[in-house]
Order: structure tokens, then C-alpha cells, then sequence
């Protein structure tokens, strides 16, 4: 089901050269600049779709974060690591590489959907691209994400107490999730077990309408990795560039040191909270202040500076990420309703024949 | 009498509340500057201020044990879960701590609290957005469970719920709160612990509350046209439950059909389903049909999702199967 | 065949399996370096190291979730709650993680979790650590629930359960863990969802599961005396039931009382009361009874406490109002 | 049911002059002395009584503890004041001056016990002296001494947003608590709200059999409170007139400037965790190293070194609080069971006639 065309994230190498920026080569900083724009004219058509009725319920479009997730998923290798998030899930899963058909699909609830049509907008997974959800309760892929961890560290160890994990896991949420004691609690686990967990929490600004400073007695939250001994990192969330090389640092760390890194990157969402929500709490004013540092324009302005994109290659990056939108759309379309047997379907591994 | 929406009347027993007694106080994500995720709040902030109207961090196990303390301090918190299914964070404060409280005292606490919000599915919103926990609650004793389904029930049950010294766990629905319907223009209590006849009849007995009330009576009216006289009894408090009004309506009718949007196993659903096949073991002419949840996560395809609960036909057929007659 | 405690049989099922699969691990408070709260992880980590046998911080929603994670990454997680009890703040991640993740994933993910410890009552621990909440798990499609009586089936379940590819919930108790039994001493499994006839008899139907099967059989006993022969079925497994094993020994002796040491509202007990008398119900005789833990917040005093707890003395009342048998 | 022979904390006054320790007159430091050498005598025929079988299930003492319960009580007015902790609370209960005989009797499970003997060892409370329990799990009073904190505020505005609240609340728990996800959460709820909150972890090195270090990020707890922008202070939990001074400097930081406090107390368990316990993770030394700095002896030698009690003063108060203990013994032993139908009582403050 994965969009198996994508290319596997390169290893970042730090440092620029010439024709070179954050240390990526054009054919990387393509591809970043990619796959932000398809989040983009993905999130557009979902919207859309959703006004259609075609998509119900309740769907958090990830507009205006795309550098956060594709600038740390880049700095993973999915063939070892992990991805979990919350709900506003969609981005992230494009960026972890999955099939955007079978999450329009999944959208439209249809059976060829990545969860068969049951899970929707916030339960996207993709096992093959370790994309390990997509999950409605805020703050509960936090403990989760620490035992895809535990996981890692415990194959790594098994050849030795002081031998590497198998792998990274990197956790997202937002940060309205940061007060959650799942949160606490699972830093705590991290930490003394020294398991490779990378927990970037995106502050946008807004948990639904409530401004992060109004409910969070510290304004830094990478700072509350002090209370853990941890690693805790401030980054622009609006710098692609910046979240990869943070993310790709905390990856390191993680790996060779067993030391659990806080990232916080800040950040901002274009749109409502979901998509009913009136957004009266906010101003125009702020929205636009934010979409004056558009995370892709912001790269694809530097790329241009440094001649490694042209109008010319930037307009068929777009229109070849929305044809791939369009034929999400017409893939979820043409896909069938779930069978009714499906309802007892996927509840159980093993049935029990009673 | 007005005509007001189930939101609505909700809206204005909080406001007399809030203006009535000054130790009642809403606390919840979203109940002040957003007016409440599902506008339940409307206008409260602007009304009664920040003290008394408050916004949470999203920490449902720390400000439902918040609002335990403070009950016990003396205040009448209201506390808003945004929906029930986020309360399961919170289980524990609810059923260690508000429930056990004046027990483990040997009465020196009383726990004059109200926990609140929607439950049960809704549209499109899969899983972990979709239960129905009325079980949970109904199951805990030290704790009253009330599930109001029209709009003058959910005026008078919450305003009872907030006056009571008891812990009461008050289920709504998302799904009714733009439902409208006829409440008394003058302040009244309905009573806690009492079942509601909405619907008098003879040949079979649907028994049910909360929403699928809706549907129970929508189910009674298919039947009557078919010539059934159908008796629709809600329940309106699930804990403790009016057994006496559920023996009374088996033993008139001797034919029982139990409605529950929650899955069947350890349900409200099924207890009453209990209860009346034993109260009414030697008036009963057909066994006791339970109408529940399908026992799966809720999916969130929506053919699939209504599959997956109540309707007007499931109920309908089971009425049928306990006459005996064909669908 | 040896004579084994409850206790010992537990352990000697999580050493071989510890054993034979590397990927399964056992984490909870005080498992390792303290042999476990109640001793049943006694020997663990001096023979599998503290990478496979875990202690961990008192944070049951942390730890709890965290073998969600492993157990999606390829991992078998068996989890011990020092009590049931304190699983009520990991309660959110077992239904809304664990029970549903397959559902929502469209069978992307499975789930081999073991989550275990004891349930229910035991000796003058008050209102807090005496709860038995089988009819919690027992309500959640995406969970199987087993609830061993003996030795022998606990460790069978408890084998089964940690190979089964779904999260398992093991109620085990307190005060069987020193309960001896006979345990055969070749490896096997006990089938998930399979019933278990532990008295055959012709009068009277004792239905019951975990700690109370005990009782259940004095019971038997004592009514054996009076010249009453009663079943006694122990379910063994609460999710799911076998409903089969229910309908058969209702319509066999007509006469129907359940055991469940839970709160009587929406419990298992009221569940399979209601299930024997819809699938028994032209062979009943008598009304279900329902002998369950009596409907309050356990008491510390002794006396008060076995008084809110089914005992033989009630189950032999309960029999004889089911046999219309003066007590 | 309270000990109204007690007398009122006085407020402390710092610094010491001819005849005073820590600020305290020699009254005053009877008083704690007193408190704290009642403690101890009742925990010991608390043990005893448990071994001859009068006392069930859980029952966990406090010896080794005193001086914080009852340094921290004393700088409290139980008039305004609340009091809440976990299980470990006979110390608690008797420095807020409960009536040891209805303890005695509660550990009985005698319906002259404070909860007629329906709450035991574990579930201890008065609400006349403000002593709100008395908690089996751990952690959970945390929020609900945030709660009382947050009536208390919620009281004093009242007469407006800026106005002070009506009392503190004290909230006592151990240092196996502090990684419990409700402590996480009702910090900062007590920070944002400035709730009159003083949280106190009584750090005696054992959650159980389970030393803190191994399971804890960080060795110094009070520093957690930077977490939260709050104030965290460390105390040798030994000396009860260093704890009735920083306790009492957060109680006016409370009040007057809205801030809560995270007190960390070093302190040590002589006995084990509960009284099944075989204590087999700990050395004899480590228990004699710390015996060695009992604050009871510790007091009483300063005081002594100072002329503020005699031998004869200290045998007096001995023999007077163990004849308290011999006599809520008696108490307890004349006591007479609940009545069966107690069983359906106090389950509901309103019962409803069905
Ligand atoms: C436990 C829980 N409580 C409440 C909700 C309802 N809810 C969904 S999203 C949200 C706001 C979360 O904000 P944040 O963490 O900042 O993420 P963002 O939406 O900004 O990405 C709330 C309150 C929920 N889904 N789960
Ligand atoms: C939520 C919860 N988990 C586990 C337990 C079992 N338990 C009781 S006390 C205890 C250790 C607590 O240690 P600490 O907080 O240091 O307090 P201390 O006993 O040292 O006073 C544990 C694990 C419990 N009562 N509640
Ligand atoms: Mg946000
Ligand atoms: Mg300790």
C-alpha cells in the first residue's frame, strides 16, 4: 500500500557546500520541498472533500506544520525507526511516506482505505512504513511511542546490556498534549531505561481554542526535560531545515547514548482546530503573521536564492503533486463501501470459534 | 412551555444554577472562552467570569480529582468532560476517590459533584470517539448515574444532579443536543432515581435510555401501525435503577425488549434484561431481547457505524421475535 | 502431576514461557528485584536479568501503555498490575490502545499483550484495593478476559493467554494465590473461551468464575448433604463467554444461580443471568438468581467485609429459593 | 472526636533568641516533641497490636518519618488549613491533632473508629481538623488537595480576582508518588491557577522495595518544580524545625503571592513498607545510619544541649504518651463492632427511597 516511488530519506550530513543548503543536495532539498507541497495540496483537497460531505467527523488538516513532520521523518531510516502521532495525523503520514490514494480512501471510509474504511481520519497507519498511528486520545501515543522504544532497546540489548537499540522512535504531539500525565510518566520511563525515543511536541500555538500560554505554567516546554534529565531543544518549526538537523542530532543521541531528546517546535496551524470549529479566538492578524514565514515558500525562496530550484521545476513540483491528489481522490472514489461482514471483522487476531 | 433544544436546556439549568448558588462552579476544556466544544457553556463566561467558569489544560484525571477536592471543601463542582470517552483517563478519581469517599470516611465527607458531557457515538468519529460508557458508571456504587433523552429531562435532571451531595455522572449525547422539545417555562427538579412511561402500551415493553429513547419511540410507532401496542419506559437513571418501574412494565406486558447503544456483555443493558426476566419470571410469555451496541470498536465508515448500533428496525424485530411474530 | 499452589503455577508458567520465546518479557512494580508484590515472579529475574524482567516506577498508565508499544513492535509484554485496582489509571490504554488497535489499523497491527495481577477482594483492605472488576474488561470487544479458579488453569490460561495474538486480561487472586491443586506435569495449554464443568449435577446450576468457584463447590457440597445435586460450571473465561456451556446446563437442571464476587449493576454475574434465562428460557424452572458482591464500597472491618462478599451460606440460599426449598 | 487538649500551632517566628530554637519557645517545642514521641509510641503498639491480630491488611508506619509530618502540620493553621496524604497516615492524622483513640479504634475496625470502621489503617480522616485522608492509591490525593487548594482560592476571590485565598493546603506523598502522571498534572493546574497548594514528597529513599534512585530521572526531586515555575526546596526531613520553617515559608508564598511550593523532605522508614514486609532490599546499616539521626532524639538533644527539657520532663512525656496510646488501646479494644447494617450506610449522603 506504501508509495513505494518514494525515495528512502538520505542520512543528513551536516554542513553546507556549494549548491548545497543544511547540508542537502538539490535532489534532497527537492524532495523535502516535495513533499511538503503534496501535504499541502493534500490538506486542501481534504478539506474540500470534507465540505462535499464526502469526509465526516472530525478532521484535523495539518496546514502550515508541514516542515515538522517532513523535517524530522527525514531524518529517520523507516527501515528501523518508528513514527507515531496523534490525530491531526495526515501529514504525518505522507511524511513517513504513505500512499496518499489509500489515506484519501480511508477518508472517504471506503474498504480500500489503509484501515479498510474503520479507521479514518485520526487512525492512519501504515505498518510497512513504521507509521504506527494516528490515535484520537491526547497525549495516549506518548506511552506507546516509549514502548516502540523499549522495543528497539530490548532487541538492540539482546546481545549485551550496553548494546545500541535497533532503532529511533519519534513521537509527535501538540501541545496541548504536554500536560497529560502520559506525558510525565513516560519521560520518566525513557530516561531511566535510556530507550532511543526522539518526543517532538509541536506547539501550533492552540490546543483547539485554548492558547497554549493561558494552561502551561512554563512558556518553554523544552525546558521540562530538565525534570527528566534529558535533552530538551527549542526549534523553529517553521524551518524545515532546522527540525531535520535537530531531529537527525536527537536520532543520534538517541542511538548512541540512550538519551531521550524533547523537541519543541513552534509552530502554527492555518486552519481551525477541525474542521467545524469557527476559530473566533484568534485573529486574522496572527493567521497571516504566520503565513508570512510559509514553511514552503520559506524553503523554496532559499532554494531559489541558492539556485537550486526554478519557477519552471517549482510549478511542475505542483502540479504533479496535485495530480497525485487527484488521483487519491478519484482512487477513493471508485473504491468500494466496506462489505456489512466487515463489522465483525479485525477485532480479534486469533477468532475464537465458540 | 417553550420548545428548546436538549443543548439549550442543559444551558439553562447550569445558568440558574450558577446564579442560584455561588459554591457551583463549571470547569472543563473549552467551557469558557470557546462557549464549551459542543456550546453547551454558551455565554456562562461572559456571565459568571473566570472564577467561575473555567478552563482546563487537557489533564481529565487532574481536574476531575480537582473537582473531588473541591467538593469536599465544600464547593459544587461541575466538572465537563469534553466527551465520556476521554473520562476513562479519569476513571480512577471518579470511582476511588467521588464515589468511596463518604464510605471510607464512615460519612465524615459528603461529595456534592457533577461530572458531565457527551456519550456514545456520534457520526464519523470511529473508536475511541464513539462509546458508550453508561456500563462504567451504572456498575461503581457511591455513585448516581442519570441519562436524560429529551430536553425537559436534561433541564430537570441536571439541575437535580447539581444539587444533590452526591457524586452524579450525567450522560448526554452529542447527537441530541440540537433535539428539541417542550420544557416548562418554571424552574423544576425531575426526580433522581425515577423512571419516565413516555409511551403507555399493552402487547410488549421497550425499556431503554438516553438517546435510543428516540428510536424506542420511533420503533413503537412503526408497531402501532402494525397493531402492536407498544410501552416505551425510560429509564432516566441508569444508577440507581427504578426497579420497581421495570417489574411493573415486564409483568404488565410479559414481553420485554432492553435498548442500549452500549456493547451487550456487563451493560446496563443486559442487567435490566436480568431484572425483568426475574421480576417478571411467571408473567413473561417470551424471553427478555436485549438491543445493544454491536460488540465491535466502533468503525468509522459510516454504513458500518450505523450498523453498529441501535435501530428503529433491530428493535422493531426483536419486538417481533417476542411476540412471536414474523418481521 | 504435582500439587502446586496457585502461586507456583503462575510462576512456573511465565518461567517456560520466558524460556521458549525471547520476545516475552514481564514488567510491572516490583516484579524483579522483589520477587514480586505477592511472590508469584519469585525467581524471575535472577534467571532471565533485569532486561526481561522489569521493574518499573509506580506509573500504571505509563507502563501499561508502553507494553502497548512493544507488543505492536513485535514484542509479547506481559504486564503486571500489582492489583486490578491500580489498573483503573491505565484503563485508557487498554481499551482505547490495546483492545482497539487492530480494529482501527484494518488488521494492520496485532496486539499479543498480557495485562495480570490480582482482582477482587482479599483481607481487610477497604474500599480501595478491594474491587473486582471483571465486568470492565469483560465489556470490551477487542479484549479476551480469563479468570482462572484452580492451579491447573491458571497456569494453562495464563500459557494460553501469553501466546494468544490478542491482549489478554488474567483476574487472578489474592487469596488463591496460596490455593493448592493438582497440576500435571507435562506442558499444556488451556483453551481461551472454553468453559469448564467442575462438578457434574442434575438439580441446580451453580454458574461462576475465578475466586469464587471455591465457594461454589462448598456450596455444592453442603446442598450434596441436603440431597440437592448441583452443577457447577466454571466459566473460566469471561471474554468471550461460552454462551453454549450456559445454555446447556440451564435447560439441563432449570434452576440457575450465577456467582460473581463484582457489583451486582452491569456486571458479568447479571450478564450470564441474563443470558441463561433468554437461552433456558422454556426450561427454567425458577428465576435466575444472582449471587453477586454486595452493592457498596468494601468495608475495612472484617465482619462487614465477608459480609458484602457471596458466601456458601448465600449460595445455598440463593439455590434453594431456585429450588422453591424452604433455607 | 478531635483532641481539643491541643494546642493551636502558632505561627513561627524566625530566628531564635535565649531559650528558643528555630524560633520557638519552650512550650512550643515541647508541643513538637510531644507530637512527635506520640507518633512514635503509637506506631510501635500499632505494630504490636497488628502482630496479636487486631489490626488487618495494610497498615504502614511511619517511625523514622515524624519530623515531617509533624514539623510541616505545625506550621499550619488547621483553622483555615487542610491536610491531605496517601496511606502512611497515622503520623499525619496524629500531628493534626486527631483523637489517637479513634484511630486506635479505626485500626481496629470498631465502629468507634473516625470511619466506624470502614476505612482502617489506610483511609484515616478528620473532617474537624481538616485532615482530609487518608488515600490507598498512589498519588490520587495529589489532585484532590489541588481541589481543597482550589476551594480555598476560589473562596478568597470571592471579593475579587486579586483577593487572597482562605487557608493553604498541605498535600503529603512519598517518593514513589512523584512519578505518578496525577502529580504531573495538578502541579501545573496549581501553578496556572496560583492555587494556595504546598506539596511535600517525603523522599524515604523506598517506594516499597524499590529504592528511588532506580526508577527515578532525577535525584533531586524539588528541582522537578522548575518544571512548573513553582518554588522547590530541599529539607533534611530529620529536623523538624527545618521542616516547620520551609513549610511555613511556602504557606505564606501560598497566600500571599499565589505560588505554589514542592517541598522535598529526605527522610527514612525504620520499619517496612508495610508490616508483611521481609525487607530484604535493605542493609541493617543503612537502617541504623539513619536511626542514628532520629529526629525525636535529635530534638530532644538540641533542646537538652539548650536547657529547654529535662531528663525528668522528657520520662514525663513518655510515660504520658504511652499512656495516651495505653489508653486508645482500651478504647479500641471496648469498642464495639459495627452493626450488619452498617454495611448499606454511608454509601450515599442523600439515599433515595426506591
Ligand atoms: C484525552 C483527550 N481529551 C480531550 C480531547 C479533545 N481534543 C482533541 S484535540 C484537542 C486539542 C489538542 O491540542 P494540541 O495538543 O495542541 O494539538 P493540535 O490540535 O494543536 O495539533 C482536544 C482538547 C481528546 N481527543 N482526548
Ligand atoms: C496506583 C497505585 N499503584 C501501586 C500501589 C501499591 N503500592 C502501595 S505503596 C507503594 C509504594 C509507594 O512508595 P512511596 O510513594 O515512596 O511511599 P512510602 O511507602 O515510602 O511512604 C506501592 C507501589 C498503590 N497503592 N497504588
Ligand atoms: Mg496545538
Ligand atoms: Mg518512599
Amino acid at each position: 500500500m506504501a508509495d513505494k516511488t518514494y525515495p528512502k530519506p538520505s542520512a543528513p550530513a551536516p554542513g553546507a557546500g556549494p549548491g548545497r543548503l543544511g547540508g542537502l543536495d538539490k535532489a534532497e532539498l527537492l524532495d523535502l520541498l516535495r513533499r511538503m507541497q503534496l501535504i499541502r495540496s493534500f490538506e486542501e483537497r481534504a478539506g474540500q472533500m470534507y465540505g462535499l460531505r464526502k469526509i465526516g467527523g472530525f478532521c484535523h488538516l495539518y496546514n502550515g506544520q508541514e516542515a515538522v513532520g517532513v523535517g524530522a521523518v527525514s531524518a529517520l531510516d523507516l527501515e528501523a525507526d518508528y513514527v507515531l502521532t496523534g490525530y491531526r495525523d495526515h501529514g504525518h503520514a505522507l511524511a513517513c511516506g504513505m500512499d496518499p490514494k489509500a489515506i484519501m480512501a480511508e477518508l472517504f471510509g471506503k474498504a480500500n482505505g489503509s484501515s479498510r474504511g474503520k479507521g479514518g481520519s485520526m487512525h492512519l497507519f501504515d505498518a510497512s512504513r513504521h507509521f504506527l498511528g494516528g490515535n484520537g486520545i491526547v497525549g495516549a501515543q506518548i506511552p506507546v511511542a516509549t514502548g516502540v522504544a523499549f522495543a528497539q532497546a530490548y532487541r538492540g540489548r539482546a546481545s549485551g546490556e550496553g548494546a545500541k537499540p535497533t532503532g529511533a522512535t519519534l513521537c509527535f504531539f501538540g501541545d496541548g498534549a504536554i500536560h497529560q500525565g502520559a506525558f510525565h510518566e513516560s519521560l520518566n520511563l525513557a530516561r531511566i531505561w535510556k530507550l532511543p525515543a526522539v518526543y517532538v511536541v509541536e506547539n501550533n500555538q492552540w490546543g483547539m481554542g485554548t492558547s497554549w500560554k493561558r494552561v502551561s505554567s512554563l512558556e518553554e516546554f523544552h525546558r521540562m526535560a530538565d525534570g527528566y534529565g534529558m535533552v530538551g531543544v527549542d526549534v523553529d518549526g517553521m524551518d524545515v531545515l532546522a527540525v531535520r538537523e535537530v531531529v537527525a542530532a536527537a536520532r543520534a543521541r538517541a542511538l548512541d547514548e540512550g538519551i531521550p531528546t524533547l523537541i519543541e517546535a513552534e509552530t502554527y496551524r492555518y486552519k481551525g482546530h477541525s474542521m467545524s470549529d469557527p476559530q473566533k479566538y484568534r485573529s486574522r492578524e496572527e493567521v497571516d503573521e504566520y503565513r508570512s514565514r510559509d514553511p514552503i515558500l520559506v524553503l523554496k525562496d532559499r532554494m531559489a536564492a541558492a539556485g537550486l530550484v526554478t519557477e519552471t521545476e517549482w510549478e511542475a513540483m505542483v502540479k504533479e503533486t496535485d495530480a497525485l491528489v487527484d488521483e487519491s481522490v478519484a482512487f477513493a472514489e471508485a473504491g468500494p463501501e466496506p462489505a456489512p461482514g466487515a463489522l465483525y471483522e479485525d477485532v480479534y487476531a486469533t477468532e475464537l470459534a465458540l | 412551555m417553550s420548545v428548546i433544544t436538549y443543548r439549550e436546556a442543559l444551558n439553562r439549568a447550569l445558568d440558574e444554577e450558577l446564579e442560584r448558588d455561588g459554591s457551583v462552579f463549571l470547569m472543563g476544556e473549552e467551557v469558557a472562552e470557546y462557549d464549551g466544544a459542543y456550546k453547551v457553556s454558551k455565554g456562562l463566561l461572559a456571565k459568571y467570569g473566570a472564577r467561575r467558569v473555567v478552563d482546563t489544560p487537557i489533564t481529565e484525571l487532574g481536574f476531575t480529582g480537582l473537582g473531588v477536592g473541591a467538593a469536599m471543601a465544600g464547593l459544587r463542582p461541575v466538572i465537563e468532560w469534553m466527551t465520556h470517552n476521554f473520562a476513562l483517563l479519569a476513571l480512577d478519581q471518579v470511582i476511588n476517590e467521588a464515589a468511596k469517599m463518604r464510605s471510607m470516611s464512615g460519612g465524615q465527607f459528603k461529595v456534592p459533584i457533577v461530572f458531565r458531557g457527551p456519550n456514545g457515538p456520534a457520526e464519523y468519529l470511529a473508536a475511541q470517539h464513539s462509546q458508550a460508557l453508561a456500563s462504567y458508571w451504572a456498575h461503581v456504587p457511591g455513585l448516581k448515574v442519570v441519562a436524560p433523552a429529551t430536553p425537559a429531562d436534561a433541564y430537570g435532571l441536571l439541575k437535580s444532579a447539581i444539587r444533590d451531595d452526591d457524586p452524579v455522572v450525567v450522560l448526554e449525547a452529542e447527537m441530541a443536543y440540537s433535539w428539541k422539545g417542550e420544557v416548562p417555562d418554571e424552574e423544576y427538579l425531575t426526580p433522581i432515581g425515577k423512571a419516565d412511561l413516555k409511551r403507555p402500551g399493552s402487547d410488549v415493553s421497550i425499556i431503554t435510555f438516553g438517546k435510543p429513547l428516540k428510536i424506542a419511540l420511533e420503533a413503537a410507532e412503526a408497531l402501532a401501525a402494525e397493531g402492536v401496542s407498544a410501552e416505551v419506559l425510560d429509564l432516566r437513571t441508569v444508577r440507581p435503577l427504578d426497579e420497581a418501574a421495570i417489574r411493573e412494565t415486564a409483568r404488565k406486558t410479559g414481553r420485554v425488549v432492553v435498548v442500549d447503544e452500549s456493547w451487550p456483555v456487563a451493560s446496563v443493558g443486559s442487567h435490566v434484561a436480568h431484572l425483568a426476566a426475574r421480576d417478571a419470571f411467571d408473567r413473561l410469555d417470551a424471553p427478555v431481547e436485549l438491543v445493544s451496541g454491536e460488540d465491535v470498536p466502533m468503525p468509522y465508515n459510516h454504513g458500518l457505524e450505523l450498523a453498529a448500533q441501535p435501530s428503529v428496525a433491530k428493535i422493531v424485530a426483536a419486538a417481533h421475535r417476542a411476540l412471536y411474530k414474523e418481521s
